[in-house]
C-alpha cells in the first residue's frame, strides 16, 4: 500500500488536506456553474426538434451522470471501509449518499418536466427513467438503513453491505430494464464516437458536467469535514481545532 | 498458577457517551469462578457480550490462551459456552427439539445426553410439551440443561439463575463448582449471593463506572 | 456440516409446521390476490389472461419479500441468533440451509400453486410451463436476495421493516425477467433466453448472498 | 445570443416554464446541498464547544 | 375517558414514529405494487389506465390487511395487553382508540397517497376524487373489521395468521363497492350510491366492531 | 381481625391435565404480605393470573371484599396493581412515556408524580432513554415504578425481584412493608429468601399440587 493510503485513514489528515482544496474546488465549481449556466441558458442554440425546452439538458445529463457516480464511490468507500476498516471511508459513504440522492432526484425531476413538452406526459415507463427511479430507491435504503442503526459503525458496515449488494445490481438492473422497454435518447457522450451534437450544444454542456463534478466535491467535503468532527469529538486534535475556533 | 484462560487488558466500553467501564484488566484462569458484580446498568451484559465476541464496541486487548481472540475466533467458539439473557429456546419445540438443536451447532455438546440432561434440570415428563406451555422458570431450564451437555472450558453464564427455584440454583451451583473443579472456568453474573464454597472471585464493575480516561 | 445443514433444514420445518403461519401465509396472500383481482379489477376472461403473467410474478414477489422480515426475527429475539454467531461451524452453512429451508416453504410452494392462480385468472394453458418453470428459477433468487436484507435490518428496534426499500431495487430484474418469460411462453416465443438469465441471476446469488447475509448478521448482532 | 429580447428570453419559445421550474430546481438543490452541510457545521461547532466548555467546568 | 382516549392516541403515534416501519410500511407496500405493475404487468398507459382503479383499491386492501396483524401482537408479548384488559376503564374506548390511530397511520395515509398512485398507473383524472373518496370511506371498515380478526388471534402460539381467512371475506363488499366507486367516477357514472353503501358499511363497523374487538380480546388473553 | 380483601374458596385448576392445585383455601386481610412459594411450574403463576382476573381456567369462588369477583369486575380493577411476568414496558418509548401510559390507564395512579417515581426506581437521568437501550434490571424498574405510583389497595405481583440488584430489592422490601402498614395487601411470588420483618405469610403450592381431586 502507497503512503498516501494510510494517510487517508487518518481523519485529521483528512480534515487537514480537505480544508486547503475547499477553497479551490469552491471556486471552479461557482465558476463552471454559474459561467455553464448562462452559457446554456442564453447562448447555446436552441434544438430544431425540441426548440428550448432543450435547455433542460444542461442540468439533467450533468445531474443524471453524477447520480451514477456518487453510487460508484459510495460503493468503493463502502468496500475499502469493509476491507481495511478504514473510519474515513465510513464517513465518505455516509456523507456521499444524501449528495448522490439529491441528483438523483434533480435527474428525475428534470427528466420528468422535459417530458411533458416532448413526450406529452410526465412519466413513461422507460429503461432509463425506471433505472433512475430504481437508482433513487438504492440511494434511500442505504439513507435508510444508515440512519436507523444508532452505532456509527455498524451503521457504516451496513451501509458498506447494501452498498455492494446494490453496486453488483446496478448493471443488472440497467440491462434488464434497458432491455425490456426503451424510448429514451441514447448516450451522447461516447469514447470511441463523436458526439452526434454540434460543437455549441454539447461543449455548453460539458462545462456544466465538469462544474457539477467539482460541486459535488465541495459538497461532499463539507459533509465529510462535519461528520470527522463527530466521530472524532473526544480526540486531542479535535479538542485543539474547537479551542482554536 | 494454573493456566491463563482468557486475558484481558485495558478494556474500555462506553455506551451513548457513558463510560461502562475503562482500563479493566483482569484474568481468568483454569479452574476459577469469576463473578462480576455491579448495580443494574453497570456494563455486566455489555462485558459479558463483548468477552463472548458478540459485540465489537470496545477498546482494548482480549486474548484466549495467549493469542488474540480475534485471531483464533473459531477455536476460541469452540471452547466457549455463552448462556445469554435470552434464554434462546423456541417457543414452539420442545425442550428435546431445542436441545437436539444446540447439539448440532456446536460440536462440544453431546447429543446422546440429552434426555439425561432434562431429567437433570427438574424436566422429566416435560420432554415432549411444547416450550410455550411451560411456565416461566422451566423454559430458563431447557437452556441451562446446555451446561449438562457441554464439554467447553469457559462458560460465560448472564444471570443464569433468573426464575430458577431454590432447588435449581442450589443444583446448579454444584455444576458449576464441579465445572471448575474438572478445570473448567466459569464467568457469571448474578444478583444473587452465591451460595458456593470455593475458587470464587469477584469483579466490581461499580468501582470502575464513570472514571473515564 | 452437512450434520449441522440437516439439522438446521429440520429445525426450520419443523417450526414453520408448528407455527403454520408462517408456512401458510405467503401462499395465502399468493391466493388473495388471485381472488381479489376479478372481484376489483374485472371479472372478464380475455382482460384476465393479458393481466396473468405479470400479476402471478408480482404477488409472488410480494409474497416472499413480506415473508422475508419474519426469517431472522424471530431467532434474534429468543437469543437463538447470538446462539448461532457464536457457533464454532461456518456461518454461511447455517444461513444457507435456512434461507433453502425458506425457500421451500414459500418460493417453491408457489411455484407448485402457481396453476391454480394461472386457471383462476384465465392464464392460456401455453403459459403454464413456462410461469412454473421462470418461478422455480426465480423464486430461490428473490429468498436469498431478501435474506440479506432481513439480516441487515433483524437488531434495528425501530425503523423495522426498511427491508422492502431495501430489497424491492433489487429484485426488479428477476420479476421483469420473469414476467417476459411467461409473456412469451403464452405468445409462443422461445424463452430459453429468459429462463438462461434467470439460471445466471441465481448462480450470482448462490454464490455471493450467503457471504453477504453472514456479514450482516454478524454487523446486526454487534451493535 | 440566441434571443433577441429579455421577454423572449423569459418565453423561451413557449416552454418557459418547464425551463424555469427545471433551473429553479436545479438551485434549490445544489443550494441545499451546498447550505445544509454549512449550518450543521456551525451548530456542530457550537454544541461541541458548548460540550467542551461543560467538561472543563465539572473538572 | 377522553383523557383515555387522548393518551392511547398518543402513545400509538409515540410508537408508531419512534418504530417508522409500521407507519410507512402500508405506504411503501402500496407504493410498490404501483411500481411493480407496470414493470411485471406492462408499461402502457392505456392498458395500465384501464387497470388502475382495481389494482389502487386492491393495493389499499392488502395493504391494511397486512398491517392488521401488528396491532395486538406487540402489546400482547410485551405484556401491555394484560394491562389494558385490567384497567378499570371501559375498554372499547382503548380498542377504539387504537383502531382509529392505526386507520390515521393507514387508511388516511394511503387515501392521501392514492393520487400518486393513481398518476403512476395512469388512473384518468376524472377518476382521482372518486378514488379519495371511496378510499376515504372504505378504509376505515376495512381497519375496523380487521381489527376483529386481530383480536381473535392475537393469542395464538401457533395457526398465527388465520387473520387473513377470517377476515378477507368481510372485506370483499368493501372493495366491490369501493373499486366500482372508481370506475363510475372515470366513465362518468354517478358514484354517490356506492358511497352511500360504504358509508353505511361504515356505519354498521363503527357501531358492532368495538365490543365484537373488546370481547374477542378478552377471550384470547384468558387462555 | 382486619378486613378480609380477598377470599378463596375450593379452586381447582388443572393445565393439560395436569392438577396444580385443588382445593385451595386462603384469605388475604388488609395490612397482610402472602408469598406463594413452589417450585418451578407448581402453578403460581397461574394462580395470580386466575386471581387477578386474567385467566378463566378454574373452578371454585373468588370473592373481593365479599363479593364473588365476576360482579364487582370494575370495582376491582380498580382496586387491583397486578405486575406480571412480562413488565409491559415498550421498547422503543422512554421510561416515563411509559409510565404516562399506565397513568392514564388507572385512574388510581398518579399523573404527575411519575418524574418522583422514577427517581426512586433508581432511574434518574434515564427518563428519556428508549428502553431498549437500557438494561435488563432497568427495564423491570420501569414496570416496578408504578407501585411507587399506584394507590391501590391490592397487589399482585409476580416475581418481582427478577434482575433487580441487591440494593433495589432491599428498597422494594420496604416498599411492600410500607404498603402493607398504610393497609394495603399484597400477593407475590418470588424465589428469593424475602428479608422482610413483618406480617409475611407463606403459601406453599407443591403441597397441594398433585393431590386430584
Ligand atoms: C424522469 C425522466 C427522465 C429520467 C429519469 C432520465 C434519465 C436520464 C439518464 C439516466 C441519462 C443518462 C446520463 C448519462 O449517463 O449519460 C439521461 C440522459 C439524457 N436524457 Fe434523460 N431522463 C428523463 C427524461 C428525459 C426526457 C424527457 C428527455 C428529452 C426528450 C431526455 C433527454 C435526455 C438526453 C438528450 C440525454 C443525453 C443522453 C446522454 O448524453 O447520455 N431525458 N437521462
Ligand atoms: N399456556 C399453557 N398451556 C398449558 N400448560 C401451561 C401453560 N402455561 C403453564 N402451563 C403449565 O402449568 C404449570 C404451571 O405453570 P406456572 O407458569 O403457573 O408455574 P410457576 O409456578 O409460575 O413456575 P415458575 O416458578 O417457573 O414461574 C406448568 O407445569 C406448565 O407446564
Ligand atoms: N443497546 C444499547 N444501546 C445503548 N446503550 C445501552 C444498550 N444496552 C445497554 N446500554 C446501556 O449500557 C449500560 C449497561 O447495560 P448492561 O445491560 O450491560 O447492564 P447490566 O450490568 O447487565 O445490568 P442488569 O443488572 O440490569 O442486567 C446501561 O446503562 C444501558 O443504559
Ligand atoms: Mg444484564
Ligand atoms: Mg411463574
Amino acid at each position: 500500500m502507497p503512503r498516501w493510503f494510510y494517510q487517508l485513514a487518518s481523519p485529521r489528515w483528512c480534515y487537514q488536506i480537505t480544508g486547503s482544496l475547499l477553497p479551490w474546488f469552491t471556486g471552479a465549481a461557482l465558476l463552471l456553474l454559474i459561467g455553464g449556466t448562462i452559457w446554456s441558458l442564453a447562448f447555446a442554440p436552441a434544438d430544431y426538434q425540441q426548440g428550448n425546452s432543450f435547455r433542460i439538458i444542461y442540468l439533467h445529463v450533468p445531474s443524471a451522470i453524477l447520480a451514477q457516480s456518487a453510487y460508484m464511490l459510495m460503493a468503493v468507500a463502502g468496500a475499502i471501509g469493509l476491507i481495511w476498516k478504514m473510519k474515513v471511508a465510513d464517513m465518505v459513504l455516509k456523507s456521499a449518499a444524501p449528495i448522490g440522492a439529491s441528483m438523483a432526484v434533480l435527474a428525475l425531476a428534470t427528466g420528468a418536466i422535459w417530458g411533458k413538452p416532448t413526450w406529452g406526459s410526465w412519466w413513461v415507463w422507460d429503461a432509463r427513467l425506471t433505472s433512475m427511479l430504481i437508482l433513487l430507491f438504492l440511494y434511500l435504503g442505504v439513507m435508510a438503513l444508515n440512519s436507523a442503526i444508532e452505532n456509527e459503525s455498524t451503521a457504516a458496515q451496513a451501509s458498506a453491505v447494501l452498498a455492494l449488494v446494490g453496486l453488483v445490481n446496478i448493471p443488472i438492473i440497467k440491462y434488464s430494464v434497458e432491455w425490456w422497454n426503451t424510448l429514451h435518447q441514447p448516450a451522447t457522450f461516447k469514447l470511441t464516437e463523436k458526439p452526434a451534437m454540434p460543437a455549441e450544444m454539447w461543449l455548453p454542456l460539458l462545462v456544466m458536467v465538469i462544474g457539477f463534478y467539482c460541486f459535488f466535491a465541495v459538497s461532499l467535503m463539507l459533509r465529510l469535514r462535519n461528520e470527522i468532527i463527530w466521530r472524532e469529538r473526544r480526540t486531542g486534535w479535535v479538542r485543539e481545532l474547537l479551542k482554536k475556533q | 498458577m494454573s493456566e491463563q484462560l482468557l486475558t484481558v487488558k485495558g478494556l474500555f466500553c462506553e455506551r451513548d457517551d457513558r463510560v461502562l467501564f475503562s482500563n479493566l484488566n483482569f484474568a481468568l484462569h483454569a479452574g476459577e469462578i469469576v463473578q462480576i458484580e455491579g448495580q443494574n446498568g453497570s456494563g455486566k451484559t455489555t462485558l459479558l457480550r463483548i468477552l463472548s465476541g458478540l459485540s465489537r464496541h470496545y477498546e482494548g486487548d482480549i486474548c484466549w490462551r495467549g493469542e488474540p481472540v480475534d485471531e483464533v475466533r473459531e477455536q476460541y467458539c469452540r471452547e466457549l459456552l455463552y448462556f445469554g439473557h435470552q434464554a434462546g429456546v423456541k417457543a414452539v419445540l420442545t425442550p428435546e427439539e431445542n436441545l437436539r438443536w444446540y447439539a448440532a451447532l456446536s460440536p462440544s455438546i453431546n447429543a446422546h445426553a440429552i434426555a439425561d440432561a432434562l431429567w437433570q434440570v427438574g424436566l422429566r415428563g416435560y420432554e415432549d410439551v411444547p416450550c410455550h406451555s411451560l411456565s416461566a422458570g422451566q423454559n430458563r431450564r431447557v437452556s441451562l440443561a446446555r451446561l449438562y451437555l457441554s464439554q467447553a472450558p469457559l462458560w460465560i453464564l448472564d444471570e443464569p439463575f433468573t426464575a430458577i427455584d431454590k432447588r435449581g440454583v442450589a443444583a446448579k451451583e454444584q455444576l458449576l463448582l464441579q465445572h471448575a473443579r474438572r478445570g473448567g472456568s466459569v464467568l457469571l453474573t448474578t444478583h444473587h449471593e452465591l451460595g458456593i464454597q470455593g475458587p470464587v472471585r469477584k469483579i466490581n464493575l461499580d468501582q470502575l463506572a464513570g472514571t473515564s480516561t | 456440516m452437512a450434520g449441522l445443514f440437516a439439522a438446521t433444514w429440520r429445525r426450520e420445518f419443523l417450526l414453520s409446521f408448528r407455527r403454520k403461519s408462517d408456512l401458510v401465509n405467503p401462499l395465502i396472500f399468493f391466493l388473495m390476490v388471485a381472488t381479489l383481482f376479478p372481484l376489483g379489477v374485472s371479472p372478464e376472461p380475455g382482460f384476465l389472461s393479458q393481466l396473468a403473467p405479470g400479476v402471478v410474478w408480482v404477488a409472488a414477489l410480494l409474497a416472499t419479500l413480506l415473508s422475508m422480515d419474519a426469517l431472522f426475527r424471530s431467532d434474534y429475539e429468543d437469543g437463538s441468533l447470538e446462539q448461532l454467531l457464536l457457533s464454532p461451524q461456518p456461518l454461511f452453512v447455517v444461513v444457507l440451509a435456512k434461507v433453502l429451508a425458506h425457500w421451500v416453504m414459500t418460493g417453491l410452494a408457489l411455484t407448485l400453486m402457481a396453476p391454480l392462480l394461472g386457471l383462476m385468472l384465465f392464464l392460456p394453458a401455453e403459459g403454464m410451463p413456462g410461469l412454473m418453470l421462470s418461478l422455480l428459477l426465480g423464486t430461490p433468487t428473490l429468498s436469498l436476495v431478501g435474506a440479506i436484507g432481513a439480516a441487515l435490518t433483524v437488531g434495528l428496534k425501530k425503523g423495522g421493516v426498511l427491508i422492502s426499500l431495501l430489497v424491492l431495487p433489487l429484485y426488479i430484474p428477476v420479476l421483469i425477467f420473469g414476467s417476459s418469460a411467461v409473456q412469451a411462453a403464452v405468445t409462443g416465443l422461445p424463452l430459453g433466453g429468459y429462463l438462461a438469465l434467470l439460471g445466471a441471476l441465481l448462480a450470482l446469488a448462490l454464490g455471493l448472498a450467503p457471504l453477504a447475509i453472514s456479514a450482516a448478521l454478524r454487523i446486526s448482532i454487534s451493535s | 445570443m440566441s434571443f433577441n429580447s429579455f421577454s423572449e428570453f423569459i418565453a423561451m419559445g413557449g416552454h418557459g416554464i418547464y425551463v424555469w421550474l427545471s433551473y429553479g430546481l436545479g438551485l434549490v438543490i445544489l443550494a441545499a446541498n451546498w447550505l445544509v452541510p454549512k449550518v450543521s457545521r456551525d451548530r456542530l461547532l457550537t454544541e461541541q464547544k458548548r460540550r467542551l466548555r461543560r467538561e472543563e467546568e465539572a473538572r
